[in-house]
């Protein structure tokens, strides 16, 4: 069979438990897992009483790809975040008073630049990896991001 | 200069825990750089704060000057310690420290260059007047034919920007010479990037001995000397303080040297002069210095009542030394047996996983130095030390005893270690008697495996 | 199916323990499982796909009682396990030679002696708590049972 | 009797793993009894074996006799150890290990009998030539009148079966007497089972000296005293060897006694004396004898050297002391600290569990016995005590400073504990100064709040 193995489990509790989520739930094939944190809400988000999506089989919006199981930020919010591929300082403007690269509504495609990482005066551009709409603007311009640490959300289009 | 507030620790494993505990002590926080695999480390919780580096291979987080200064800066950190191993002897995080604005707990660029180039700190150490093993550099199969002819067999392929082993390569006959010499140096080029050796007599019968120096620049003490004679493919696996069976004489010359070392460079902060020490002949001869803390330390801890980490700190913060030379008093004995990740059933391979318990519980006299939690990874990308024991006793039967008592309560389960060697070398005569030189484990690895 | 085994759970449970999450829901295949924190609320049925309905799904044999939570032996390959109320002597039979109270195969109401715990000479006897049909014996005959331990397992009627 | 190989624990926490330790040193196995709520406690993960004695509460496990002796006998145990509290005075289980044909880690039955009651052993301290506060027992409001004509307020009830503090009442003036009797005898009762209650005169300027008694039932030694006088509602916080300037008079005669008291008794295996000391009339006052290990004993372990498990085991095997008197030598100043799950901002509410971190690094001259780890549950049936850590230095100031160190770098997060609380005693003037009475911590208490 397909499924999780046990270490697999383990390693889905860990991240989990290290992330800001407070609930999660996979599907994969026949195999489904669902884990609510102590304290979170009663999962009310997918198919309860207001929400006007349909109740069809979960389009699995609260499901982490499997990319971003491994980065230290995981999907909180829908959408897939970027990660930074590397440490140094964020800057979402190729200099100092220029227009951002990227703005929530912006569309990108996997080549466009969403900002910059500078290390000891080394410049490394930043890429989408995916096509989308940016929902969201994580890291702060001028700050420190650690390796892996979600820079924007884009919801795939 | 101003007393240090926040210490970026660009390491991992047991030191930065080691480096943790006296900074709390001393009420300095600390951010510890580490790699994806180690974010849940010991380290990355006990640390004030945690930053990634980068991926797990340490290419690509723990030997990247220019990440881990970035890294500092950002967390807002005033000084780096970098441990040992990794950029510990890095003369570039030195230098970009000194232009970020950063300390270096460390020495200066200066005395990493003077000691970084092995050859360059034989160069020192005979313009000191200090004893070297007679060799010199080879460049071609040629200059070390024309060495082997003025040295004799056998001898020692080193690498000039080595240690820890790598590029290591005893010749015993001249044929051999060429083969060994091509292979050291491609060894020496894969590990540190520079392919130059050099070639030493090797010294058949020799103890590793070495001196801890402590200086703030100006005023050069030694805290004794440490024994780590108890090797196994050049890496120290029993390290001891004092060294068992010197005369007063020797042990006085050995003192000396290093302290005359320490003074001709100009060393600032701890470091390590290595001599193979050849007893019979009464004689000793410079191997290097390490400039940088090292894994041995607690034993000189423990017979000294130093916190060497916070001596470390004091002088790069600027301080003068707060001691003389006739403060250090040693007292007692003490011994370390490294304890690593891997099998000695299986030729030592290594052993990573998960750790399903780790407990060592307080016992007379002993000190463990751990990363090591119930449910740790291991990951297998490091190296595999995963705890060193200490035990002090007034005398040096006490110390081994402790350390026996040691290895029977303690527990580190899940994964297999090389403690049924130490216990092994623990209960063996030889050890017992003291004073083994270096021949001396693989000896008695061949007497177990018969 | 070949998934998890008895120990799987076990160590499932306790990450669960360690974790900060109350409730975890897993299928895979024709296995179910669902574990839920003593003094968690009991979740509110929401989710349409993964809501467990006993009258719809009547034979969920691999899904622990919310009690199995917290006892130190759970269900593992089907039917329920009677764990010994006290730690104790297990005897199966009244005396040494006589007829054991249960055999498999045999059927037992909830009332029915399945066999005596001996403790300094009291002898306690332990009732089957449930009616079904005797599937397997756990525990041997003479020995140290611990509290909680299984001892034998019923298939429930 | 013969060598003990299996030992059944019947304890739960620190006690339970210290026991481990020892055990594991001397190659002896152990079986740990464990509550459900104990499970996975490090004392169960790291016992040879574990199993559930029953549910969480201790009346239906810890404290059930017939389910001890079955479990020890079922996992086949030689021997039981019942560590502090719980069974370990409980003649019962001494005797069912004696008909069940298991060692008794402890005293005799007979033993029990003598200090098990209170008024029996003040009984015997009398007979003994001890010094006993003024009072006796009262069975009802009238004798208790009687009695505090005779003696004066403030007058102190406690129980007869009774230690901890449990049933302990302070009564300040006759018209609260019948009223305070009555609470007593019922909290003794609930307590103890034993309802019965006596009275002392209340010494109002005191302090808690106690003497280790090590006997083989021949030979009876002690290992010095312990000061035990910072209580907080009877319960002892911090702990001391040596007391705190005693004159060597004073000192001398509370040893001599408390030897003289167990010789008296015939006592045989650990035992502690406990006096209340007048330091101002140079004065002192049998209390109670308890016939168990005691949370403290690792300061009086600290300036001996002694293993004071392993001591206790050998006697219960039968085998003669192996020291006397002379060969117990006293070496420096230990202090403990005992470390609670109780939240000193919410008047010491107890604050069972899970814990987040748990860091007990090696500092110099630091033991810490704990079953803390990362992740583990402090369950909410038993005792708040969680860690005891235990300096010792050359000096008294020397084992203050480290404590303030260990204070300062160990980590136990995730759930409140009284480490605040320790600070501010070691930071104090008067604690610094030694000598308090059992007073002090209360003022002390009293002066923060402010």
């Amino acid at each position: 069979m397909t499924g999780l193995t046990r270490s697999d489990i383990d390693d889905i509790l860990r991240m989990i438990d290290g992330s800001d989520f407070d609930e999660l739930r996979l599907e994969m094939g026949d195999l489904k897992l669902e884990l609510r944190r102590r304290g979170a809400p009663a999962p009310t988000p997918t198919a309860s009483t207001t929400a006007p999506e349909p109740p069809a089989i979960p389009a699995t919006p609260a499901v982490p790809k499997p990319a971003a199981v491994t980065a230290p930020v995981v999907a909180s919010g829908g959408g897939s975040e970027v990660p930074a591929p590397l440490l140094g300082t964020f800057y979402r403007a190729a200099k100092p008073g220029a227009d951002p690269f990227v703005q929530v509504g912006d569309t990108v495609t996997e080549d466009s630049v969403i900002g910059i990482i500078e290390v000891m005066k080394l410049m490394n551009s930043v890429t989408a990896g995916q096509a989308g709409t940016v929902t969201e603007i994580l890291a702060e311009n001028g700050q420190l991001v650690e390796h892996g640490q979600a820079l924007i959300r884009i919801e795939p289009s | 200069m101003a007393p240090i507030r926040r210490i970026f620790i660009a390491n991992r494993g047991e030191i930065a825990v080691r480096i943790i505990r006296t900074a709390r002590a001393l009420g300095i926080e600390t951010v510890l750089g580490v790699s994806e695999a180690d974010r849940d480390s010991l380290g990355a919780q006990l640390a004030t704060r945690a930053v990634c580096l980068g991926p797990a291979p340490s290419a690509q987080s723990y030997l990247k000057v220019g990440t881990v200064i970035e890294a500092a800066l950002g967390t807002g950190c005033d000084a780096i310690h970098p441990g040992y191993g990794f950029l510990s002897e890095n003369k570039a995080l030195a230098e970009a420290c000194a232009t970020n604005n950063l300390t270096f707990i460390g020495p200066t660029p200066a005395n990493l260059e003077a000691v970084g180039d092995k050859l360059t700190a034989r160069t020192h150490a005979g313009n000191a007047g200090v004893p070297l093993v007679p060799g010199g550099e080879a460049e071609t199969a040629e200059d070390a034919a024309t060495l082997a002819d003025e040295v004799g067999f056998p001898m020692l392929i080193k690498a000039v920007a080595g240690g820890g082993g790598k590029g290591m390569k005893r010749v015993d006959r001249a044929e051999d010479l060429a083969a060994q010499l091509d292979l050291a140096t491609s060894e020496a080029a894969a590990a540190f990037g520079d392919g130059r050796v050099y070639l030493e007599r090797y010294v058949t019968v020799g103890r590793h001995v070495e001196v801890q120096i402590i200086s703030d620049g100006e005023t050069v003490i030694h805290a004794g000397e440490r024994d780590c004679s108890v090797q196994r493919r050049y890496q120290k696996v029993v390290e001891e303080a004092p060294a068992p069976h010197l005369t007063p004489k020797l042990r006085q010359g050995l003192l000396d040297a290093a302290v005359k070392f320490a003074r001709h460079i100009g060393y600032r902060s701890l470091g390590t002069v290595e001599f193979l020490v050849d007893v019979e002949r009464e004689e000793f001869y410079f191997l290097e210095m390490n400039a940088r803390i090292q894994v041995e330390h607690p034993v000189t801890e423990a017979i000294t009542g130093l916190d060497l980490i916070a001596l470390q700190i004091s002088i790069a913060e600027g301080a003068p030394l707060p001691l003389t030379q006739e403060d250090i008093s040693l007292g007692g004995h003490a011994i370390e047996c490294r304890l690593n990740a891997e099998d000695p059933a299986r030729d030592f391979m290594p052993s990573p996983g998960r750790v399903a318990q780790a407990w060592f519980p307080s016992l007379p006299g002993l000190r463990v130095d751990t990363h090591m939690t119930p449910g740790a990874m291991i990951p297998p990308f490091y190296d595999s030390m995963v705890a060193k024991l200490i035990t002090h006793g007034e005398t040096r039967a006490e110390a081994i005893e402790r350390m026996q008592a040691a290895l029977k309560v303690c527990a580190l389960d899940g994964i297999a270690t090389n403690a049924p060697l130490h216990a092994a070398i623990l209960s063996d005569d030889a050890f017992r008697q003291g004073g083994v030189d270096t021949n001396y484990l693989p000896g008695l690895l061949a007497r177990i495996s018969e």
